[in-house]
């Protein structure tokens, strides 16, 4: 069961951080002229 | 403008730079000695599992001398900037290409001319035609693959890092078949047929693809 | 909230609704029990990762006949998110091996490919940070990509006719049942569409990257009038 | 006809700009000089002109043909000697200029002929790399002119050429279209009819001046 969770934990945390650094990188890029 | 005769020049080349030099053939035969010397003590080796190990021995050392092998070859041009002047004649950038894998593949077999009867005498394994085929063919793909990596990262940072981790997930099919394809000539089960046929698909497979990737790698 | 923030939010949307009918819907494997949860994620990012690479291959191809610089970005964007699903599909892979074989790693044809693959496009992202900028980072990047794509079928072809050749035991192949199947192929969907919100998100990115950073502009094809005259 | 025609050459590498918009126009047998401090272009407009490097944007025609798409058959007509002599160091001079002959697609009978047009006839049996850097610099030249081209494109040829170049030089430039980059301001005017002068890679002006007979 832990593995389980431990998995999907890790999934997230991997997805979940590529997606809020990504999407910072845009706003940042975007705010340089 | 014929491939053939700027491919041969090339090879020439090379392997007179080499002999003069020889630079590259000690270092090779370092990783024989080592191989056969590793190996030799770090498996308790005996007649029964002779013709598992020495397999595993044989195609260790055959890829650490390839990637040596390999760098060099472009690594001395990339030094001399003769890589560029090559490329500024109007010859194929493919036949360039060819000429480089066939001095590389040269010294390869050179290495496995003193591999394998060393390999026979040491632990006893066959030293027949089936091991030699098996051992050539797949030579024929990796030095394509190894030549055509080994021009990318010639111009590239971080060589010695990048060459094995290019090279090697391109080479895992030519270590499987090859490696059982001498495992069933030295007395295992598994079809050596099979297996050579299948060397034999993946260097048709390699050597097309690599050639019509050399025009772009090659390129200014 | 531009535009990318807003398709994010439905991706995540949609991932959560997933991750409901994985953990809510699906029944619970009668021989694995709930650790065969791990499936459903694990096949579809292993499914979203090639389909990544996929875009980095076309990516490459179109850009080495016609240098387009959307092609090649869509091709760094393909990689770096191909990459991070590869990563969720090994480390979920091995969680998932250690308590049904009690082992993290094991040399079959599956995981051994996603391992290369994993190898592959590390290298892709490495040459490409290492090359010169621009054409010849593009250029090797696109070889490497379109080789690392054919690459990975020979050796699961290679890992599995290798274990025919030693007889060992057979791996299940798992029919699934009907509530597994739509779970399955709702999350593949839903981790696609994920990784469709990532590799705009990246495309964005790399354009933004080439005007602010690198300032290089679209190569306008350079068209030189062609008068007859062979030197 | 021009021999080439270039406009709006531009160059960043990144985002260091090597090259702005520079413009040029060379007819055949025309000899120009290209001056300027180190880092102002020079050597970005050379390896461009000679086909070694595609510039970010601008347009290049070489003997009426687009310098980019058709590459491969304008190596026949040009000829480029680099910053980098670019030899086999193990091979002697006249095994350097038969590998390059056979990769020319050209008679070895050049060899020699080459090599006498750069004084190397001696040396034609020494290795490259015991050969002195001006001896190295002159077996370039003798490979570039090999295979007789039209158009030769010279790196600061002079630089370790010794007493003679000017004369060397211009035995070799004789009868060709010739850009030569350099900082020897005399060889330029003694050679070279027009001068280019790159400052930070802009172009400033092509200026033509009689040639000053010494």
């Amino acid at each position: 069961m832990i593995y389980l969770v431990i998995a999907y934990a890790f999934a997230v945390a991997l997805l979940g951080g590529f997606l809020v650094w990504s999407l910072r990188t845009i706003r940042e890029l975007e705010r340089i002229q | 403008m014929n491939p053939l005769r700027v491919a041969m020049a090339v090879a020439r080349k090379d392997l007179r730079s080499e002999w003069r030099t020889r630079e590259l053939v000690p270092a090779l035969a370092q990783f024989i000695v080592l191989a056969l010397l590793i190996g030799n003590f770090g498996f308790q080796i005996d007649s029964r599992n002779a013709a598992t190990i020495a397999p595993g021995i044989l195609w260790l050392a055959l890829v650490f001398a390839g990637l040596v092998a390999f760098g060099r070859t472009f690594a001395a041009e990339r030094e001399q900037a003769s890589l560029e002047a090559m490329l500024m004649t109007p010859a194929s950038p493919v036949a360039i290409f060819a000429g480089k894998a066939l001095a590389a593949a040269a010294l390869l077999v050179l290495c496995e001319a003193v591999m394998l009867p060393a390999l026979s005498l040491f632990f006893g394994t066959p030293f027949s035609g089936d091991v030699v085929a098996a051992v050539l063919l797949a030579t024929v793909g990796m030095a394509a693959l190894g030549c055509l990596f080994a021009a990318i990262v010639a111009r590239v940072r971080a060589r010695e890092l990048l060459l094995p981790l290019l090279t090697l997930p391109l080479w895992i099919p030519f270590i499987i078949a090859g490696g059982l394809a001498v495992q069933s000539a030295m007395g295992l089960p598994g079809s050596y047929q099979q297996a050579i046929g299948l060397l034999i698909d993946f260097d048709i497979l390699f050597v097309v693809l690599t050639s019509l990737a050399a025009r772009f790698v090659l390129d200014e | 909230m531009n535009r990318y923030e807003r398709a994010a939010l439905a991706a995540v949307g949609l991932m959560l609704v997933a991750a409901a009918a994985i953990f809510l819907y699906a029944p619970t494997d009668a021989l694995q029990g709930p650790v065969q949860r791990i499936f459903y994620l694990h096949v579809s990012s292993a499914i979203a990762a090639y389909g990544c690479f996929a875009v980095v291959l076309v990516g490459g191809v179109i850009y080495l006949f016609n240098g387009s610089i959307a092609a090649d970005r869509f091709a760094r964007a393909g990689a770096v998110v191909g990459v991070v699903f590869t990563t969720v599909t090994l480390v979920m892979g091995m969680l998932w091996a250690k308590p049904i074989w009690n082992t993290f790693w094991t040399w079959d044809a599956r995981l051994t490919s996603t391992l290369v693959l994993w190898i592959i496009y590390a290298g892709y992202l490495l040459v490409r940070r290492m090359a010169e900028p621009g054409r010849q980072a593009a250029r090797f990047a696109a070889v490497v990509g379109i080789f690392g794509f054919i690459d990975v079928p020979v050796v699961h072809f290679s890992v599995t006719w290798w274990r025919t050749q030693h007889p060992g035991p057979i791996v299940v192949n798992d029919a699934l049942p009907a509530e597994m199947l739509a779970t399955f192929l709702f999350t593949l969907a839903c981790t696609l569409a994920l990784a469709t919100v990532f590799i705009a998100i990246r495309y964005r990115i790399e354009t933004l990257i080439d005007q602010k950073v690198n300032a290089v502009e679209p190569a306008e094809v350079i068209a030189a009038p062609q008068p007859e005259a062979a030197p | 006809m021009s021999v080439i025609v270039a406009d709006g050459l531009t160059h960043h590498f990144g985002t260091e700009p090597a090259l702005e918009g520079v413009d040029l126009v060379l007819d055949s047998a025309e000899h120009m000089a290209v001056l300027g401090d180190n880092g102002a272009g020079k050597t970005t407009l050379l390896r461009i002109l000679a086909t070694a490097l595609h510039p970010t944007a601008g347009r290049l025609q070489i003997a009426g043909l687009d310098a980019f798409r058709e590459k491969r058959r304008l190596r026949h007509y040009l000829g480029y000697v680099a910053h980098a002599p670019g030899l086999y160091p193990a091979l002697t001079a006249a095994e350097n200029l038969e590998f390059f002959c056979d990769l020319q697609d050209v008679s070895r009978s050049r060899v020699a002929e080459a090599l006498d047009a750069v004084g190397l006839t001696r040396f034609a049996h020494r290795r490259a790399d015991q050969l002195s850097r001006g001896m190295q610099q002159r077996l370039a030249i003798a490979r570039a002119i090999l295979h007789e081209p039209r158009l030769l494109i010279l790196d600061e040829p002079d630089a370790s050429l010794g007493p003679d170049a000017a004369d060397l030089l211009a035995r070799v430039m004789n009868d060709r279209a010739v850009v030569l980059a350099t900082h020897d301001q005399a060889l330029a005017n003694r050679l070279c009819p027009r001068t280019l002068v790159l400052r930070h890679g802009r172009s400033h002006g092509t200026a033509t001046r009689l040639r000053v007979v010494q």
